[in-house]
């Protein structure tokens, strides 16, 4: 019941927002809910499934480039937005197949090291528009009808991460998610379960990197320009981050998380032009204070914020702290 | 022939100075099980260090032994940090390092501003059979042996060393035994500092270092060190050399543009090929 | 040799024991008995400084060992640096004698520790206790995972070590009769709370503990 | 709305993004530093239509969608952009820029800002095809035939730059028999140098910026290589010159007209740049690096802009632009409908380096003499 | 039922298991006993899946498994019960249990995205195996507890649980009874025998000789990755190769 209010009130929230904010805040409500969509991605990849990828941010950029390449050689934007999450699953699929043999560091490393390849090439290829990439995208339209404005895709973000989170919810709560749960911990055990380890592996690494897709198709339309630098290797460091400050292995964690670090950002942004502010307050803000909050938060919530939150809630029994052992 | 030799000698130097990153993760790794982001930022310190201390007019050698110092200072200073707090998973660790590193662009900016620093170090160049290698690439070459070998013994011969090397092990285990794995990790998270801050020190004479370099000296290092199961220093220094003689040899023949690609992509190969001998069973059980 | 007084430790909100007291003199052989969960490992954690107490005090004299629940080795070293480093606090460094013992770890001293079998595992946790020279040794578990002839090796082992160095043991065993057989006193546990202490023969006469511990033992 | 904007009474709100954190932070913190210099040097002198003219500052984290972010927020209060240094932030915010109708002066030098020409955006540093094309110039008066050409191919500058040498290099006569392309984070050049050892190359022309432009050089006075080593424009500050210390003696590198302000005939060329140079000097410890000319220069086009129109209107602010005609330390700016980028080669200078000092070779030294004397 | 013939595995050059050969019939429960390190755990591994034979082949229900992967031979209704405690951390009791279920049951990623009434019933029916699995092994009131933090006792018959969740027509119980006390041993020796009886087939590693003895049809035993022995557990028990090698004074 009290979760049927708290959900109603928070979809409630979101839908009245846009409609609210002005331009600068809608950018960064935006971009706060397509950081939460490949979050809830990366929550599912690494804190179910036990699969770290640091490579995150180049399956952003593989919708955020088909979505552009289509909507620019004229296919309708819908459709693009539309094949963005299909086409980073799919490139998910090839390549995890070799990747996914690698575990733990070995997995990280080779997904980080996909993602710099990857930005490489877009940067020197001729049809993405090489390290000036592509600009100029048409504006999101459905059958003609132009959908331009900045509430428009705070609507369309939203509801993307709200699906997005439909269908993590729905996976993680039954046998698949389980099999995933399974699985992180022990892919002997499981597999002796009839889990068949390797295509599980695979498909939520390509289900994360359709969320991240997803994330990017919107990402294009909106700001009309996408470019290598867009997708920098720290950026999908950055989703981490995210997921671990929210709370790993919890889907709501992964949205709290994106929201805390990207308004801790923008926060800290309007501190430093406060007037009368030093010329050096912007980096130093920006990178000392960040980093303080960062790692005040991760020793002393080491659950991450929503666990933290949760548990200090009345109606949740307390959960047990981890023992000092083990 | 010659140019074939240049590559090899070259990219034997250039892996050598990655090692050096690498092997600080690989000492914090092997005793704490963290894996240190921080790792790129006690080299960009010793490096910025090193150029101030220069500047001031100390000596070479003092001033380069200074800020190898310093660098074990933040070294620890990281560790206590990321470690200090009881109970903290290697993962949330992971991420105070993070932190870590992020705060001191911060220290860095304020100290020795945004704009990147450089330091002299050995001058001139040496002819090996008909090969062009610069000294100061040599000076990296040489550090680099002694540190491996020195590593490689302390860890495999060395009852301290193994000590070390149990803490990550099965922490739990070390303390049964009495051996307290937080001390442990700081000496660790210290010697990475240490080794962190020579390898700054010495890639500093070689490319201009600032606040921010740390992000491109640890994505190879951390290649390296992964090559090396983040626990083992010879195989490190394998994959370090593979890197820098990929990279080289991509230039020298022809793929300029894509060295870190093919290199990177090179060393992913092999390490899909490794596991692909390695069975789940072997790995999970304790 | 061991002191328990009053002692309280939970895990979070949960708490495992509940005011224990118990003691082990010098030169004793005393076994801890109880279902699983009762808060035997806890108990051993606990006095291995491995765990702190809620309250209460725990007194230890003389240099404790512990073999503990589930093995517990360092996986990625080899059995020759397991021993060895069992030897941490007594500065003892050569395995011979361990190696006289159980002949069986002579031929594994190279093999990396995590690749054993259980029962090879089993008696390298005992030998890299044994390596600490210890003047107290609390097992949780002797026999897991052993062969019976094994087993039977070690509890000589210990018994030679009690009587001929007034080694003091606090043994916990799946194997009620192997603890019975092999100490004087014992003390039984139950969800964290004493609930039996005595003589052996006279608790194997007690028919609750008897129909519990003993009953279905079959060995 | 725009309370900034057009009548009002308070001061004349101007916006300035630039990364000030991420990797362009050093070139951006450089751009910063001048345009606050321009800022106080104009209200030194009363301002602009008698009002004060006040900064507003954001940081675009070297990233294209924090631009957009920082761009929206601050879209509202200022007539004018000095927009960021970073190609793709750039990229991203102007066409924003362009629907709002702000008029929007680039620090960036990439070609497609002005290809094909949005009328509110105007870009301030000479692009790298004419630096391209200076060098060109020179290396055909030198007697030069063949060239190798070093470049870095994960830098927009220097592809860009490259890819005009290539397209350019017939026009002069010159043959290019080494094209050889390196990433930023190359540390070691040795096989670069071995290619060209190996070929007949005359010079070698090295496009780069940052940490590749030290290491490279300091590497070929290792390599003992004889080919003569030409640097481009982003060598040529103290950046370069310090780390390099004796080993850049000799060698060439291109510059901004600005750079080199002690070498020119006095004029109002001169006057411009030491207006900048020597205040900069003064408050910071060293001579201004390019991009802070390239700041420095942003804000004059923009203040004339908007003494010209007398108004704060964007509109006339743009039509003022797009007739300017204006001497900055950058060199000469003559923006037209159907040129953005304003400047031309002349404006550009090659210099060898003398005592740790960028000197104008002979050459140049005659070419900028006839270009300042034709500008007045 | 399960055949095994001539298989052999080494790990560097030395020989866990050396051309053993095995079958076993079905209903038939069969204990295997032997040395520390003679091989048995790596030899149920090999049944399993978990490692290949180096050489040899493995039929089970007449199809040749030897190059199955381990799920594939879990689908056929082989279930393990490892000697270390494998539990899924992070998971409650109840929903390791469920886990078992797995191979028996098809609703994938999409059903379950879009809640298909393919994945209601599935979600149905595991709910009931897991439970009637879980009340077997007498875990029922621990169903909603966080699985890491059970007791070793408790987590062997979560193991067990999870096991016979997939209902499989053969059981590999790797020391079942260790860290077992008194009563609770016995509670596994009666679940052992009502498996039995209800027609499935068993293979027993276990060191409490008595133990086997009791439950076991027919013993094996394994020496040095060898069989050495192979007889009703009177007869074996009574062989002095098998006393030498590993009963010792013991028995
Ligand atoms: N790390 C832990 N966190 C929370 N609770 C724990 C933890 N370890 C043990 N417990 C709880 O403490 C109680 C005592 O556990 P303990 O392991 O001491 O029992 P035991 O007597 O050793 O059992 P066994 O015979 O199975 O080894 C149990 O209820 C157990 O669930
Ligand atoms: N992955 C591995 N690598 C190397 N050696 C191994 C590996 N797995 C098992 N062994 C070795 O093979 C032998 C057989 O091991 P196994 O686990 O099968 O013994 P076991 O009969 O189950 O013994 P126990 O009764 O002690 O459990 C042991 O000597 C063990 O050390
Ligand atoms: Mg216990
Ligand atoms: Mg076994």
């Amino acid at each position: 019941m009290i979760r049927l209010v708290a959900g109603a009130l928070v979809a409630a929230v979101t839908l009245v927002l846009p409609a609210m904010l002005d331009d600068s805040a809608l950018a960064v409500y935006i971009l706060l809910g397509l950081a939460a969509m490949v979050t809830v991605g990366v929550s599912l990849l690494m804190g179910y499934a036990g699969q770290v990828s640091l490579g995150q941010g180049a399956f952003y950029a593989i919708g955020a480039y088909t979505a552009a390449l289509l909507a620019l050689s004229g296919v309708p934007p819908l459709a693009g937005l539309i094949a963005a999450p299909l086409a980073a699953a799919l490139f998910a699929l090839v390549i995890g197949m070799p990747l996914l043999r690698l575990r733990g560091h070995h997995l990280a490393f080779a997904t980080l090291a996909m993602q710099l390849i990857l930005l490489s090439l877009a940067g020197q290829l001729e049809v993405t528009g090489g390290d000036i990439g592509l600009q100029a995208i048409p504006q999101f339209s459905v059958g003609g009808l132009e959908i331009g404005s900045a509430a428009a895709y705070a609507y369309m973000t939203w509801a993307g991460l709200a699906l997005v989170m439909l269908v993590t919810h729905n996976v993680i709560t039954s046998r698949p998610g389980r099999a995933l749960r399974a699985l992180a911990t022990s892919e002997t055990a499981a597999a002796s379960s009839g889990i068949p380890v390797g295509r599980y592996k695979l498909v939520v690494f390509a289900l994360s990197a359709a969320f991240a897709g997803l994330a990017g198709g919107v990402y294009c339309f909106y700001t009309g320009y996408v470019a290598p630098g867009s997708f920098p290797v720290l950026i999908s460091i950055q989703y981490i981050v995210m997921a671990v400050v929210g709370g790993l292995g919890t889907i709501w964690g992964a949205v709290v998380g994106a929201a805390a670090i990207t308004l801790l950002v923008q926060g800290l942004d309007q501190l430093a032009y406060l007037p009368g502010m030093p010329s050096y307050a912007p980096s130093v803000l920006s990178y000392a204070v960040y980093a303080l909050v960062l790692i005040v938060v991760v020793l002393f919530l080491p659950n991450g914020l929503l666990p933290a939150v949760a548990d200090r809630l009345p109606w949740r029994r307390r959960s047990a702290p981890p023992a000092e052992i083990r | 022939m010659s140019a074939f030799l240049t590559y090899l000698l070259n990219g034997l130097a250039v892996g050598c100075a990655i090692a050096l990153i690498a092997s600080g993760l690989v000492v914090i790794h092997r005793v704490t099980g963290v894996v240190n982001f921080a790792q790129g930022t006690f080299a960009v310190v010793a490096g910025l260090c090193t150029s101030s201390l220069l500047g001031l007019g100390l000596p070479h050698g003092a001033s380069e032994v200074t800020a190898v110092l310093v660098a074990a200072v933040a070294g620890l200073l990281t560790g206590l940090a990321a470690i200090g707090k009881p109970g903290v998973t290697p993962l949330s660790s992971l991420i105070v390092t993070l932190g870590v590193g992020v705060l001191a662009y911060a220290v860095e900016i304020v100290l020795w501003g945004d704009q990147p620093r450089s330091a002299p170090g050995l001058a001139g160049s040496v002819t090996v059979a008909g090969a062009r290698i610069q000294t100061q690439h040599l000076l990296v070459i040489a550090v680099t042996a002694l540190t491996f070998v020195a590593l490689a013994l302390f860890f495999g011969r060395t009852y301290l060393g193994k000590a070390l090397t149990a803490c990550a092990s099965n922490p739990y285990a070390a303390r049964v035994v009495g051996i307290d794995p937080r001390r442990m990790g700081l000496l660790a998270f210290a010697l990475g500092g240490l080794l962190g801050g020579i390898a700054g020190v010495l890639v500093t004479p070689l490319r201009p270092i600032s606040f921010d370099t740390d992000v491109t000296l640890i994505v190879n290092g951390f290649a390296a060190a992964v090559f090396g199961a983040l626990t083992r220093p010879v195989i490190t220094l394998l994959g370090a050399l593979l890197l820098g003689v990929a990279e080289t040899m991509a230039a020298g023949y022809g793929y300029g543009s894509h060295q870190l690609e093919v290199a990177l992509g090179l060393m992913l190969v092999v390490m899909i090929v490794q596991a692909g001998r390695r069975t789940a069973i072997s790995q999970e059980s304790t | 040799m061991i002191d328990v007084n009053d002692l309280v430790v939970s895990y979070g909100t949960a708490t495992a024991l509940e005011h224990v007291t118990l003691n082990v003199g010098k030169g004793e052989m005393v076994a801890l008995l109880g279902p699983n969960g009762a808060g035997k490992s806890t108990l051993a954690n606990t006095l291995a400084g491995l765990l702190k107490p809620s309250s209460g005090t725990v007194e230890i004299g003389g240099r404790l060992a512990l073999i503990p629940e589930g093995r517990q080795l360092f996986p990625d070293l080899s059995v020759a640096d397991n021993l060895a480093l069992g030897g941490w606090r007594s500065g003892e460094r050569d395995p011979s004698f361990v190696y006289d013992l159980l002949p069986r770890l002579a031929e594994l001293a190279r093999r990396r520790a995590g690749v054993l079998s259980g029962g090879e595992q089993q008696m390298v946790a005992f030998g890299r206790a044994m390596m600490s020279r210890p003047s107290v040794l609390v097992v949780d578990e002797l026999s897991l995972g052993l062969a019976p002839n094994v087993t039977a090796d070690l509890a000589a082992h210990l018994v030679e070590l009690n009587q001929s160095r007034g080694l003091t043991v606090l043994l916990i065993e799946q194997n009620a009769r192997l603890a019975f057989d092999l100490c004087s006193r014992a003390y039984v546990v139950e969800s964290g709370r004493l609930v039996a202490e005595g003589e052996c023969a006279e608790l194997a006469d007690d028919p609750r503990v008897a129909g519990a511990y003993l009953g279905g033992a079959i060995t | 709305g725009s309370p900034g904007g057009s009548g009002g009474e308070g001061p004349i709100k101007v916006g300035l993004i630039v990364s000030l954190t991420g990797n362009y932070t050093p070139l951006g913190s450089e751009d910063k530093k001048a345009v606050e210099l321009a800022v106080e040097q104009v209200n030194a002198q009363g301002g602009l239509l008698g009002r004060k003219v006040e900064l507003v500052t954001r940081d675009d984290k070297t990233a294209p969608d924090q631009g957009i972010v920082a761009y929206n927020q601050i879209k509202g209060e200022i007539v004018a952009l000095i927009g960021p240094v970073f190609s793709n932030s750039a990229l991203a915010v102007e066409p924003l820029a362009q629907r709002d109708k702000m008029p929007y002066l680039s620090l960036a030098p990439a070609q497609e800002q002005v290809e094909p020409i949005k009328s509110y955006i105007f870009v301030t540093p000479a692009l790298s095809s004419m630096y391209a094309e200076r060098y060109l110039q020179y290396i055909q008066a030198q007697g030069i035939k063949t060239i190798a050409v070093a470049w870095d191919s994960k830098s927009a500058y220097s592809v860009s730059g490259h890819k005009s040498m290539v397209a350019l290099a017939p026009k002069y006569n010159v043959q290019i028999t080494v094209d050889e392309p390196y990433e930023t984070t190359n540390s070691d050049f040795s096989a670069m140098f071995q290619h060209v050892r190996d070929s007949s190359a005359e010079a070698l022309v090295f496009w780069g910026s940052g940490a590749p432009g030290v290491t490279a050089a300091k590497q070929y006075v290792a390599s003992g290589l004889k080919t003569p080593l030409f640097l481009t424009a982003s060598q040529a500050s103290k950046l370069w010159l310090e780390p390099m210390g004796k080993d850049a003696e000799g060698m060439t590198v291109q510059s901004a007209i600005g750079v080199v302000g002690d070498h020119l005939p006095d004029g109002k060329q001169k006057q411009i740049i030491d207006q900048m140079a020597k205040p900069y000097q003064q408050k910071h410890g060293y001579p201004p690096p390019q991009f802070a000319q390239d700041g420095y220069s942003a804000s004059l086009l923009l203040f004339e802009a908007i003494r010209k129109a007398n108004s704060t209107d964007k509109t006339k602010i743009q039509q003022a632009l797009e007739s300017m005609d204006l001497i900055t330390p950058n060199g000469r700016f003559r923006y037209s409908p159907t040129d953005h980028s304003g400047l031309s080669p002349e404006f550009i200078s090659v210099n060898t380096v003398k005592n740790g000092q960028f000197v104008p070779t002979d050459w140049a030294k005659e070419q900028l003499t006839k270009t300042v004397n034709a500008a007045g | 039922m399960l055949a095994v013939t001539g298989v052999s595995r080494s790990f560097g050059g030395v020989y866990a298991v050396r051309d053993v050969s095995l079958s076993v019939a079905d209903g038939e429960v069969c204990g295997i006993i032997g040395p520390n390190g003679a091989g048995k755990s790596t030899l149920f591994n090999l049944i399993t899946g978990h490692l290949t034979a180096d050489r040899g082949e493995i039929s089970f229900l007449g199809h040749r498994v030897d190059r199955l992967a381990p799920h594939r031979r879990a689908r056929l209704g082989m279930s393990i019960v490892f000697q270390a405690a494998r539990v899924f951390r992070g998971m409650t009791v109840r929903e390791n249990v469920m886990v078992g279920m797995h191979g028996r049951t098809s609703a994938g990623f999409v059903s379950a995205a879009l809640r298909l009434p393919r994945h209601r019933h599935d979600e149905r029916e595991i709910a009931a195996q897991a439970s009637s699995a879980l009340e077997r092994v007498g875990l029922s009131d621990w169903a909603d507890r966080p699985a890491d933090r059970l007791p070793i006792g408790q987590q062997r018959a979560l193991q067990l649980a999870r096991a016979l969740c997939a209902r499989p027509r053969l059981l590999l119980l790797d020391e079942p009874a260790s860290g077992l006390r008194g009563q609770e041993r016995e509670r596994l020796a009666a679940l052992v025998e009502e498996l039995r009886a209800g027609g499935l087939t068993i293979l027993l590693i276990e060191h409490d000789v008595g133990f086997v003895t009791r439950l076991a049809d027919r013993l094996v035993v394994l020496d040095l990755g060898q069989v050495i022995a192979d007889g009703p557990p009177a007869e074996v028990r009574a062989d002095p190769l098998v006393l030498a090698a590993y009963l010792g004074q013991a028995s």
